[in-house]
C-alpha cells in the first residue's frame, strides 16, 4: 500500500464519533478527504479518508446492516463531514443520527423517496429505453 | 431598508457558468444567511463507471470536469495501477507532471480571469485568457487535445514529448513566465481590485481546517498542505518546488496564492523538460484487475482530489467514489458569504474557484452487462455525436 | 423592410449561456470564444445575462433531471424569434453520460433545437463556424 | 418659414436625428475602443445599428408580476429627457437651438431624470434584481449628483452666467486673458468627467446592472422595443454628457483654430471625452456601492467644492 492509500482502521459503527473526537484531540488530522459509502452484500460500509499529519492516508471503516443502516454524524463535531454525509445520505440511504442539515444536496426534488442509485438492487435503463422521457429510469426492485 | 429579501442566484446566472443553486437572505446589501443546493450538474457518473470496464472509466473520469480533467484521468489511473500493482515508468511520470502543470496554468490563468470579470474589471478577464491560450496551445501541441487531453492510460500515456515540441514547450513557457509576473503586479497593486477583494470573505485558518478547505483556499488562508509536497505522486517526489502560502485568509490572499503558484508550476515544468528521464512512456496493463482497493490523491488547481476505486477482481470495479475539490471547500463558504456585502457574493464564490461539475459528478458506476465492452474515444464520441443514437 | 430586419438578426446574434449539467469542457471553450483570441463581439455577438435580452440559446450538458425544467423555463423567457444551439456531444446526445440515471438523451428533449455543435469538447473555432451556419439559414429564411 | 426652420433643426440637424447618428456613433466607438484596449478587434461600425432594429423587430415581452403601464411608459420618459437637453446644448455654433438664461439648471435636472426613471423601472419589474438595481441606481445618485452639479456651476459662476450657450462662447477667451483660473476649471472638468462615469453607470460605477451580481439590474425585465429604446436613450445620454462638459469647460463649438468650421471643433472635443470615458472603462474594476458613496462624497465632492471654492476667492477676495 502506498502512502496516499495509508493504513486502513476499522471499528464498530456506534463508536464513530468518539473516534473523530479523539483523532481531532490529538491534533493529528490534516484534513478529512472525503467520506465513501458502497455496499458489500447485507451491509453497508462507510469509510472515511482522512490525511494524517505524519504524511500518509489514514482510512476509518465502519459496516452498518442494510436493514438499518444508522450510525452517529461526525458533523457536530467536524463540520467538512456534513456535505458528505448528506450525500451518502442521498444516494445510500444511510441515516446519520444527528447530522445538522439532513435535506437532500445532490438528486433531484422529484426523484422517487426510497430510491438510493447507489444501492446494488438499483438498476437504471439507458435513455432510449424510457417510456416517457425525462422520467426517473431507475426502480428498486 | 430592514425588510429582508431572499436574492436566489443561479442555476442561470451570469455569475456562474455552470449551474447550481444559492438562496441568499439579505439585508438591504447584507448577507444574514446562506443556503446552497446542488445537483444541477449531477449525472451519476459513479454509477455509470461500476458498469464500465476500466479503460472506459478512465475516459469517463476524464469527462467528469473539462477544466481539470487530466486531474481526474491521473487519479483513476493511480488508483488502478495501484490496485494492479503496476509501476509506471520514469518517463511518463514526468509527462504526466508536464501535463498537470500546464493544465494547473491554464485552470489558474482561467481563475484569475474569472475573479476579474466577477469584479467587473473585463479588461484582465480578456487579457489572462488571451494568455490562457498560450497555454492552450501548448496542451494541444503535447496531447493534441485543447480540452479533455486523452493522455493517461493505465500503466502510463499514450503520447511522448519529441525535441521540436520541448523547445516550442520551452518558447511558450518563456512567455507565460513574463506574463504571470504582470498578472503578478495587477493583483497586488491596482487600486480598484485589492479594494475589492482585500479583507473580502475571510476564511480564519481554524473554520479553514475544521471545514475541510483544501488546495488555494486552504493555502489561502495559512494551511500548508499540499497533496504534491505531503503525499508526492508521479515524480513529485523528485522536483524541488516550493508550496504557496498567504496568512490573509481572504480574497485577495487567494489569489496571491495562486499568482505564486503559476510561477512554481512554470518551475516545475521546466525542471521535468531538464530531467526527462529515457525509457518507455507506458508497460501493459492486464485486462483483469486484482481484489483490492486503492485511495488515489491528486492536487488539483483546485486543491486536493481523491479517488477510490474497489476492486471486485472482474474487469470493472465495484466501486469508484470521486470526492472533487470543490465539495471540500464549500463547507467553508458559508462562513466566507455571511455578513458580508451582496456585490462580494460574485468573488467571494470565485475564491474557491468553484467547479460544481466536478462536485455534483457522484455516482459514478460502470453499466454492467447492458452493453459490450467498448472503449469510448475521441473518434466514437465525435460520431456518437455526430449519428444522433447511439451506434 | 423584412430584408432589413433580417440582416440585423443576422448582425447582432445576442447569445445566452446555460450548462445544463454539462462538464465544464464545453463551457470554457465557449467562453474562449469571446476573448481576445477569437473575440466574436466583431460578429455582433453579445455575451447577455438574461434571456430576455438574448436571441439565441447556447446550451451544453446533458440535461440533467433537476435541471429540465429551468432550462425550459429560460426557453419560454426569451423573447421571439429564438434559437436553441446544443454544443457538444451531450448536449446533442447524451454523449459519454447517455443512459446514466438522472440525464436526459440530449437537448431536443427538451426544446426545438436549431443547430448542433459536435465535439467533447468542440473547439472554439468550431463554435463559431457553429454560429456562422446558423447566420447562413437565417440568411435564406429561417 | 422660421418656425418651420426652426421644427427641421429639433427634428433632424442638430436635433433628434444628428444626436440618434450620433449616439449609435458614439457607442460603436465606446466599444471599439473598449475591445481595442482588450487585445480585441472589436463590433463593426454599423453594429449598434443593427442591434437597434434588430431589438425593435423583437418580441417586446411584458411580464405578468410587472405594472404594466409603468412599466411600458418609463423608457420613453427618459428616452424624451434626454433627447430634449440635447436641445440646449450648442452644437455647430452659439447660441444653441434653444437657448434661454438659465437653460444650465434645466439640463441638469432633465438629465437626472433618466436615473430615477431605472429606479423606477427597477420598482416596476418585480423582480429581486431590478429591484436590488433600482435601490442602488438612487443610491448611487446622491453620490455623484452633488458632485456633478458643484463641477458643472464652477465656470457658471466664474462668467456669472446659467446660460450653456454663453459659458461656451466666452469661457475660452476668458481663461486665456486669466490664466490662474485654469487651476479650478481644470478640477471641475475632472471631476465633472469622473461623475458622469457615475451618471452614465460605467464602469468603475456599474453598480446598478452590475452583470455577475444581479444580472442586468433595472434592465433584467426589459426585451424588445422597449429595452432598445432603454439603450438608445443611455446612448444620447452619453453624448449629451459629452456634450455639455466640452460646451461648459472647452468652450463647445468654439474652434481651437480660426478657419475650423464649429462642428468639426464639437465633434473632436465630444469624441475625446468619450476617449476619456472609454479608457476610464477599460482600466478599472468595478467597486462596491459602499465604496462608491465613499468615494463620492470623501473625495468628488470635496474636490468640485475646492473647485468653487477657488473661482469665488479669486474672484471676490481679491487674492490675486
Amino acid at each position: 500500500m502506498s502512502a496516499q492509500t495509508g493504513s486502513w482502521v476499522e471499528i464498530p459503527a456506534g463508536e464513530v464519533r468518539q473516534w473523530v473526537a479523539d483523532f481531532l484531540d490529538s491534533g493529528q488530522m490534516r484534513v478529512l478527504s472525503t467520506i465513501t459509502g458502497y455496499q458489500e452484500g447485507e451491509r453497508i460500509a462507510i469509510v472515511y479518508h482522512f490525511v494524517h499529519k505524519e504524511s500518509a492516508g489514514l482510512n476509518l471503516r465502519v459496516f452498518v446492516p442494510l436493514s438499518a443502516p444508522t450510525l452517529p454524524s461526525i458533523s457536530p463535531i467536524l463540520s467538512a463531514g456534513l456535505l458528505y454525509e448528506r450525500e451518502i445520505q442521498d444516494l445510500l440511504g444511510v441515516t446519520f443520527e444527528g447530522i445538522l442539515d439532513p435535506r437532500r444536496l445532490i438528486l433531484p426534488e422529484e426523484f422517487p423517496v426510497g430510491v438510493y442509485p447507489l444501492r446494488t438492487n438499483y438498476h437504471y435503463h439507458g435513455a432510449e429505453e424510457k417510456e416517457t422521457p425525462g422520467q426517473p429510469g431507475g426502480k428498486a426492485e | 431598508m430592514s425588510e429582508r429579501m431572499i436574492l436566489p442566484i443561479g442555476p442561470q446566472h451570469p455569475l456562474l457558468k455552470e449551474p447550481i443553486h444559492f438562496k441568499f437572505t439579505i439585508e438591504g446589501e447584507l448577507i444574514v444567511e446562506a443556503e446552497i443546493r446542488m445537483g444541477y450538474n449531477h449525472r451519476g457518473i459513479e454509477k455509470a463507471a461500476e458498469e464500465r470496464t476500466y479503460l472506459q472509466d478512465l475516459y469517463l473520469t476524464e469527462r467528469i470536469c473539462g477544466i481539470c480533467s487530466h486531474v481526474h484521468a491521473t487519479n483513476f489511473a493511480q488508483a488502478t495501477e495501484e490496485i494492479m500493482g503496476l509501476q509506471i515508468p520514469p518517463r511518463a511520470a514526468y509527462l504526466r507532471v508536464v501535463v498537470g502543470e500546464l493544465e494547473r496554468i491554464h485552470s489558474h490563468l482561467l481563475w484569475l480571469g474569472v475573479a476579474g470579470h466577477e469584479v467587473g474589471y473585463d479588461t484582465l478577464f480578456m487579457v489572462s485568457w488571451r494568455d490562457r491560450e498560450i497555454a492552450q496551445d501548448l496542451l494541444e501541441i503535447i496531447t493534441g487535445n485543447r480540452v479533455n487531453y486523452g493522455m493517461n492510460t493505465l500503466g502510463g500515456v499514450r503520447k511522448d514529448l519529441d525535441a521540436e515540441q520541448i523547445d516550442q514547450t520551452r518558447k511558450g513557457l518563456q512567455e507565460l513566465a513574463e506574463r504571470t509576473l504582470y498578472y503578478g503586479n495587477v493583483v497586488s497593486n491596482e487600486t480598484t481590485f485589492i479594494a475589492r477583494v482585500a479583507n473580502v470573505g475571510v476564511l480564519p485558518k481554524e473554520v479553514a481546517y475544521s471545514s475541510g478547505a483544501v488546495g488555494p483556499t486552504a493555502r489561502g488562508s495559512g494551511l500548508d498542505y499540499d497533496v504534491r509536497k505531503h503525499l508526492p505522486y508521479a515524480a513529485y517526489g523528485e522536483i524541488p518546488f516550493e508550496v504557496v502560502t498567504s496568512p490573509r485568509g481572504d480574497v485577495l490572499g487567494r489569489a496571491l496564492v495562486r499568482v505564486g503558484e503559476l510561477l512554481e508550476s512554470v518551475k516545475i515544468i521546466r525542471y521535468c523538460l531538464d530531467h526527462l528521464p529515457d525509457g518507455p512512456i507506458a508497460v501493459k496493463a492486464p485486462r483483469k484487475v486484482p481484489v483490492g482497493e486503492a485511495v488515489s490523491r491528486y492536487e488539483a488547481p483546485r486543491g486536493e482530489c481523491i479517488h477510490y476505486v474497489r476492486s471486485n477482481g472482474s474487469d470493472k470495479p465495484s466501486r469508484v467514489k470521486v470526492r472533487a475539490p470543490t465539495m471540500g471547500n464549500l463547507a467553508s463558504i458559508r462562513h466566507c458569504l455571511l455578513n458580508q456585502q451582496v456585490a462580494d457574493i460574485p468573488i467571494i464564490l470565485a475564491a474557491i474557484d468553484p467547479c460544481f461539475s466536478c462536485t455534483d459528478r457522484t455516482v459514478m458506476l460502470v453499466k454492467e452487462g447492458t452493453r459490450e465492452a467498448e472503449v469510448m474515444g475521441w473518434e466514437e464520441l465525435r460520431l456518437r455525436s455526430i449519428a444522433r443514437r447511439p451506434i | 423592410m423584412s430584408k432589413i430586419i433580417n440582416w440585423s438578426r443576422r448582425t447582432s446574434p445576442w447569445i445566452i449561456h446555460f450548462n445544463a449539467g454539462g462538464c465544464n469542457g464545453c463551457d470554457i471553450e465557449l467562453v474562449a470564444v469571446l476573448t481576445p483570441r477569437f473575440d466574436v463581439e466583431r460578429f455582433g455577438v453579445l455575451l447577455k445575462g438574461t434571456p430576455r435580452h438574448a436571441d439565441v440559446l447556447m446550451v451544453t450538458g446533458p440535461a440533467n433531471l433537476q435541471i429540465r425544467d429551468r432550462v425550459r423555463r429560460i426557453y419560454d423567457q426569451m423573447p421571439n424569434p429564438k434559437f436553441v444551439v446544443a454544443i457538444g456531444a451531450c448536449a446533442i446526445s447524451g454523449g459519454i453520460f447517455r443512459g446514466c440515471y438522472n440525464t436526459l438523451g440530449g437537448m431536443d428533449e427538451i426544446m426545438p433545437v436549431t443547430a448542433y455543435i459536435p465535439g467533447c469538447p468542440p473547439r472554439p473555432d468550431a463554435i463559431i463556424q457553429g454560429v456562422a451556419a446558423l447566420i447562413e439559414k437565417l440568411r435564406k429564411g429561417d | 418659414m422660421i418656425i418651420l426652420w426652426g421644427f427641421l433643426q429639433a427634428l433632424i440637424f442638430p436635433g433628434f436625428l444628428f444626436l440618434s447618428v450620433y449616439a449609435l456613433f458614439a457607442e460603436w466607438l465606446d466599444r471599439k475602443l473598449f475591445a481595442q484596449m482588450q487585445n480585441r478587434i472589436g463590433p463593426p461600425l454599423i453594429q449598434p445599428l443593427a442591434d437597434t432594429i434588430k431589438l425593435f423587430s423583437k418580441e417586446t415581452i411584458i411580464p405578468k408580476a410587472v405594472q404594466a403601464g409603468l412599466f411600458t411608459l418609463l423608457p420613453y420618459f427618459s428616452f424624451a429627457a434626454v433627447v430634449t437637453s440635447f436641445l440646449f446644448v450648442p452644437v455647430y455654433a452659439t447660441p444653441a437651438i434653444s437657448s434661454f438664461p438659465g437653460d444650465l439648471v434645466i439640463v441638469a435636472y432633465l438629465l437626472t431624470i433618466p436615473t430615477l426613471v431605472l429606479s423606477l423601472a427597477g420598482w416596476s419589474s418585480d423582480s429581486t434584481y431590478s429591484i436590488l438595481g433600482g435601490i442602488r441606481a438612487l443610491t448611487q445618485l446622491f453620490a455623484y449628483e452633488v458632485p456633478f452639479f458643484l463641477a458643472l456651476f464652477t465656470p457658471a459662476l466664474l462668467l456669472g452666467t446659467w446660460n450653456i450657450s454663453e459659458i461656451a462662447a466666452r469661457l475660452p477667451g476668458y481663461l486665456l486673458a486669466n490664466p490662474f483660473y485654469f487651476i479650478p476649471v481644470l478640477i471641475s472638468f475632472l471631476v465633472g468627467i469622473v461623475a458622469l462615469q457615475g451618471k452614465l453607470e460605467r464602469k468603475p460605477f456599474d453598480i446598478p446592472d452590475a452583470e455577475t451580481e444581479i444580472v442586468a439590474g433595472p434592465f433584467t425585465e426589459y426585451s424588445g422595443r422597449l429595452l432598445a429604446i432603454f439603450r438608445l436613450s443611455i446612448d444620447m445620454e452619453m453624448v449629451c454628457g459629452a456634450s455639455l462638459l466640452a460646451a461648459l469647460f472647452l468652450g463647445g463649438p468654439q474652434p481651437f483654430i480660426s478657419w475650423m468650421p464649429g462642428i468639426i471643433s464639437y465633434l473632436l472635443k465630444t469624441l475625446a471625452i468619450i476617449f476619456i470615458l472609454a479608457y476610464i472603462k477599460a482600466a478599472v474594476g468595478r467597486i462596491r456601492i459602499d465604496q462608491m458613496i465613499r468615494f463620492g462624497w470623501q473625495i468628488l465632492a470635496p474636490l468640485s467644492l475646492v473647485g468653487m471654492l477657488m473661482v469665488v476667492l479669486f474672484q471676490k477676495g481679491g487674492l490675486i
